[in-house]
């Protein structure tokens, strides 16, 4: 549905100090990953024309939407359908009504957008809940219908702002499926998705684009950041360890002088400036110093310890390297070793669990926006 | 809050609050009951219905329509600007339409003959025109409309806050223009506010006095509402007054319950 | 709301609204510039100082002052009560207390003149206590406490539900009994929330027209409060009864900047 | 502070089906833990007297503070202090004069409940704050605060109602660090602890209590729920997969058929009724069978994928037993895997990772709960 050119976008919003480029190809998924307050909100309503940009410019399949030149395209001409966390269906129409809304907006007949309306809850699997009123469906259903209205209103451009956070367990891995199928399926729709989650990044995005403090700390592949970020924040939401210093020929040594074994990549000669990564879960906590095989041991004291769903995350500081690691250990572990903040311990992990590789510009695309490690 | 769930015995009042509650409750039951038990209950339809009476009804319902359906016009208007645009100003501009909640409806009623009255300000220019205000029906309706128009304002103001702008939002994405959004998304969302301010505005203009007196006079059809009628006939004609009187109460009650009412569903409900 | 946060332009209203929004607003201004205009600058302060005018204001302020007290006395428990208790009838209590403030206001003086005049319910026993209360300053504070207790309830009572019972259960179980809960914790918790009731039932007292008029007459000095005395000299001196009315207009402006003014601090604020 | 005797509570609340006892020995904590609506916080209002109980006593340090003659003791009566998740300081009162009003509340003179105040805002570490206001402390300093003030009333029992729920990661530590200084210093203090937060039951309690349903599910000693979960909620909160069967020689028989292999107590003869514990962490997914030694190696189908902080829990289906098996995998390799719902898997668990334990009523205690699995 969306023409050749797709999205071309210099966002800045001097308030909240965004300044980020984003591009899009026809049909690309991008997911916008950062913490909260990165401006991730913020880029998507100034996509929507919900914000006025105060500089740089929005092209989107060749046509100007923002410009330096003062040019503003109102939200309601863009046709970047938004959908957001909360379904937000017009409690006072029907679910059809809803769906037809945006055809009958574009001024098309009853008939018409009845329709359009039909095709969409057909391919959303809720064309049983036609006639029922918004407040008679479920959660989930309700985002089903949310996603069969922006589609009916045949966007340009989709903006998805967290459309599963809302959900509860059990019903986001149907919307999910839901959504996989109208942005994977044929023909491929071009959206920008906003998401604190992994998953619906895996599942429905392309790219990633990585926010933080209103720039882009990171961009890729989903599965390169994934598993090798590069950025500290990009460490942090794939869940992994990440420290920075100087490749060596069997791993890496930090700034703090700390010794890593682990596999080093091939486009990273000893010498070069690299990142080591590795997971909390691989790291093994121990009370006294357990010796063996592992080349990677190192003296630590807890720093901190915050319970992560079943998990106790700890906080580690290495001595005397100063290098802050994390690792996940069982609650029942946390009382096996009476560990509290400030206690001694040895860390352990294995070297096949540490991944070196070369920190650079992210894998570059045509346009590609302001990387690099932060 | 979790700790102390509804049916709390925790927080107990002290006993002796009671008192001057049930003194406080007093205050407005003992009036009331008096009125019922004033009324002279076999003649009690004649009494509504006698010339004067119908006459003050008839001017009452059509002027405390007319000045509704103006506070709607109105207000619903002001409320948008204030609850959605960014205009310099507002926090000004919602003290003046606020005002005449708490202005004496007499000066109101001065004011407006100042306004509108012979030697007012808009007065000449209107008589040129070959129209008089003061001391006409027009009058009483912009009197009931100055006094009115706040408890529209304030309902559909909160309403629309309430409400939020995520569902305009999303309308304006799915490619509503700015009066679709209004007229499709945005009212039909705050019509629970809008009914509650057109009662609230209705109930005011109907009770209205101070101002209309002032600005309209007291002309039997013409300007005589049923609040005059009820002052003008306590002396004459005492036993007509109480009959109105329980009209108009039982109109406020009904205000009351179907406004207010909600509320106390139960402990929680706000 | 994060997809339309402040200063968003997508929901923006349609230019039309504007033009019924700025009649609104006119219909407020228009009386009150005309006021102004009114006034006899030169003689102002001696207008506002004559015999009349100044015995006018000090029963007003006498008067307004202790129905303000009476509804502070009064409300505060009936709130408490409203809120914090699970008696049965609540719903009707709260029905009966808010009737005033859609009654109209003739029809309250009324109601009061059958309960405490001397023919009416509680008439023949206070007169054999040799207390008169119709037609005296009384019977002023009467109207009017009855007229402004619904305000001074409703603002406690919100205040009330706002601030929850948490506070209120951990004081019980660090030990203070309930009147120790209830004057230590309950009650400044609650006290910006009393302080605007305070402010609204005494503007509501100040400006008290109907009821006044139609329970305790227009006694110079006695019972002729400052919109009595402005209606009768807005004929004999309307330099007069200007002047009073700017005072009025001066007085109420406070208020509403007092109590409403904070609603504008910003788009997003409540 | 605690006389002889404890607290002995038959809690009941029929609008809430809450029928609990709950037993403290003076200077015990104890720890409720349970999943929302449990009735966790109508067993502390209970016991704090904010809920008229519908049936059974409540007997503190030998006063029937609530029994089925009607008795019913008012709140501040009771000496049971509350400590809630948000600190509830009066907003219009100096922070040492909310820490004198438990004193004041009991008739102390001014200058004897500064002189409390003084000594427990020294204990807790926030002398420094008393005469600020409490807007003017952070989230952490305020629960000191309210720690201090708790204390300062002296009570009999303290109640603490997820007293570190409210408090960022930052601030969590400290707070949690003064409670186990007052909670389990000299002389120990009676408390129960309302927490959804293993950290805090383990930093803080002697025993914890398993509510299920307004019901005891568990009951015993933090380490052993912990360790060794009986129920299925107190495997759920000590994050280990529970498969109920009967013990064999080497392991476990499910009721679906399903064998695993694990390492068996002594307590535990084949053919009794047993439980099998595993971590999800502890399994494995494989797209193919891989073959090898591990002797738990079973073919499931993908349930469910849900986001859990940086890992996927999966949720799958063990073909043909159809038991429900949870692992943990990192979301790259969702990703590698390609994992969907319904995508056909082959879990692996090493054996060694595998506890089977008896099934029968929880370590008993003098007038232990109502205990046994559920």
């Amino acid at each position: 549905m969306t023409g050749p050119g797709g999205l071309d976008a210099q966002l800045r919003f001097a308030p909240r100090g965004l300044v980020a480029d984003v591009h899009l190809a026809p049909g690309e998924v991008l997911a916008v990953l950062g913490p909260n307050g990165s401006g991730k909100s913020t880029l998507l309503s100034l996509l929507a024309g919900l914000l006025r940009p105060t500089g740089g410019r929005i092209v989107l399949d060749g046509e100007v939407l923002a410009g330096e030149d003062g040019r503003f395209v109102a939200p309601h001409r863009r046709g970047t359908a938004l959908l957001a966390q909360d379904a937000l269906l017009f409690p006072h129409l029907s679910v059809e009504a809803n769906v037809a809304f945006g055809s009958r907006s574009a001024g098309a007949s009853r008939r018409a957008a009845r329709d359009v309306a039909r095709h969409w809850l057909d391919v959303t699997g809720t064309t049983d809940l036609a006639h029922r009123r918004p407040h008679e469906v479920s959660g989930g259903q309700a985002q089903r219908v949310a996603v069969a209205r922006a589609l009916a209103a045949d966007p340009r451009l989709l903006l998805l702002d967290e459309p599963l956070a809302a959900l509860d367990v059990g019903a986001a891995p149907e919307v999910r499926r839901v959504l996989r199928q109208v942005l994977r399926g044929t023909p491929r729709r071009s959206a920008v998705l906003v998401t604190h989650d992994l998953l619906d990044a895996l599942a429905l995005a392309d790219r990633v684009v990585v926010l933080d403090g209103g720039r882009v700390a990171e961009e890729g592949a989903v599965a390169d950041v994934l598993s090798r970020p590069r950025s500290a924040f990009g460490a942090r939401i794939a869940g992994l360890v990440l420290l920075a210093g100087t490749a060596t020929a069997d791993g890496l040594r930090t700034g703090g002088g700390t010794l890593l074994a682990g596999l080093r990549d091939d486009d990273c000669p000893p010498g070069s400036a690299a990142v080591a990564t590795f997971s909390p879960a691989a790291v093994a906590v121990h009370r006294d110093d357990p010796g063996g095989s592992p080349r990677n041991r190192w003296a630590a004291a807890v720093d901190e310890l915050a319970p992560r769903g079943d998990l106790v995350r700890l906080r580690a500081r290495l001595r005397p390297g100063g290098e802050e690691v994390l690792a996940d250990v069982t609650a029942s572990s946390v009382a096996d070793l009476d560990l509290v903040p400030g206690s001694p311990v040895h860390l352990v992990v294995k070297a096949t669990a540490v991944a070196v590789h070369a920190v650079g510009r992210p894998a570059p695309r045509a346009g590609g926006g302001a990387g690099g490690t932060r | 809050m979790r700790s102390a769930p509804r049916g709390a015995e925790g927080s107990a009042l002290p006993r002796w609050v009671f008192a001057p509650a049930a003194l406080g409750a007093l205050l407005v039951v003992v009036p009331l009951v008096a009125v019922v038990l004033r009324v002279d209950w076999p003649d009690f339809v004649a009494l509504v219905t006698s010339e004067s009476s119908v006459a003050a009804l008839r001017l009452s319902l059509r002027t405390a329509t007319a000045s509704t359906v103006a506070c709607v016009v109105l207000g619903v208007p002001l409320a948008l600007v204030l609850a959605r645009s960014s205009l310099p100003g507002l926090r000004a501009l919602r003290a003046v339409v606020l005002l005449p909640l708490v202005l004496p409806p007499v000066v109101g009623g001065l004011a407006l003959l100042y306004a509108v009255g012979r030697q007012g300000v808009l007065g000449p220019p209107l008589e040129a025109l070959g129209i008089r205000v003061a001391f006409t029906t027009a009058a009483v309706v912009l009197a009931q409309t100055f006094v009115s128009l706040p408890f529209l304002v304030v309902s559909v103001e909160g309403a629309l806050r309430t409400a939020g702008r995520r569902y305009e939002a999303v309308a304006a994405s799915l490619g509503a223009a700015p009066s679709r959004v209004l007229l499709r998304v945005t009212l039909p969302l705050v019509l629970p506010g809008l009914a509650a301010g057109v009662v609230l505005a209705f109930a005011r203009s109907l009770g209205e006095f101070g101002a209309t007196l002032t600005v309209a006079g007291s002309l039997q059809g013409v300007t005589r509402t049923l609040p005059l009628e009820i002052y003008l006939q306590r002396e004459t004609d005492p036993d007509a007054a109480v009959a109105l009187s329980l009209v108009l109460v039982v109109v406020a009650a009904v205000v009351v319950v179907g406004v207010h009412g909600r509320r106390g569903a139960g402990p929680g409900t706000r």
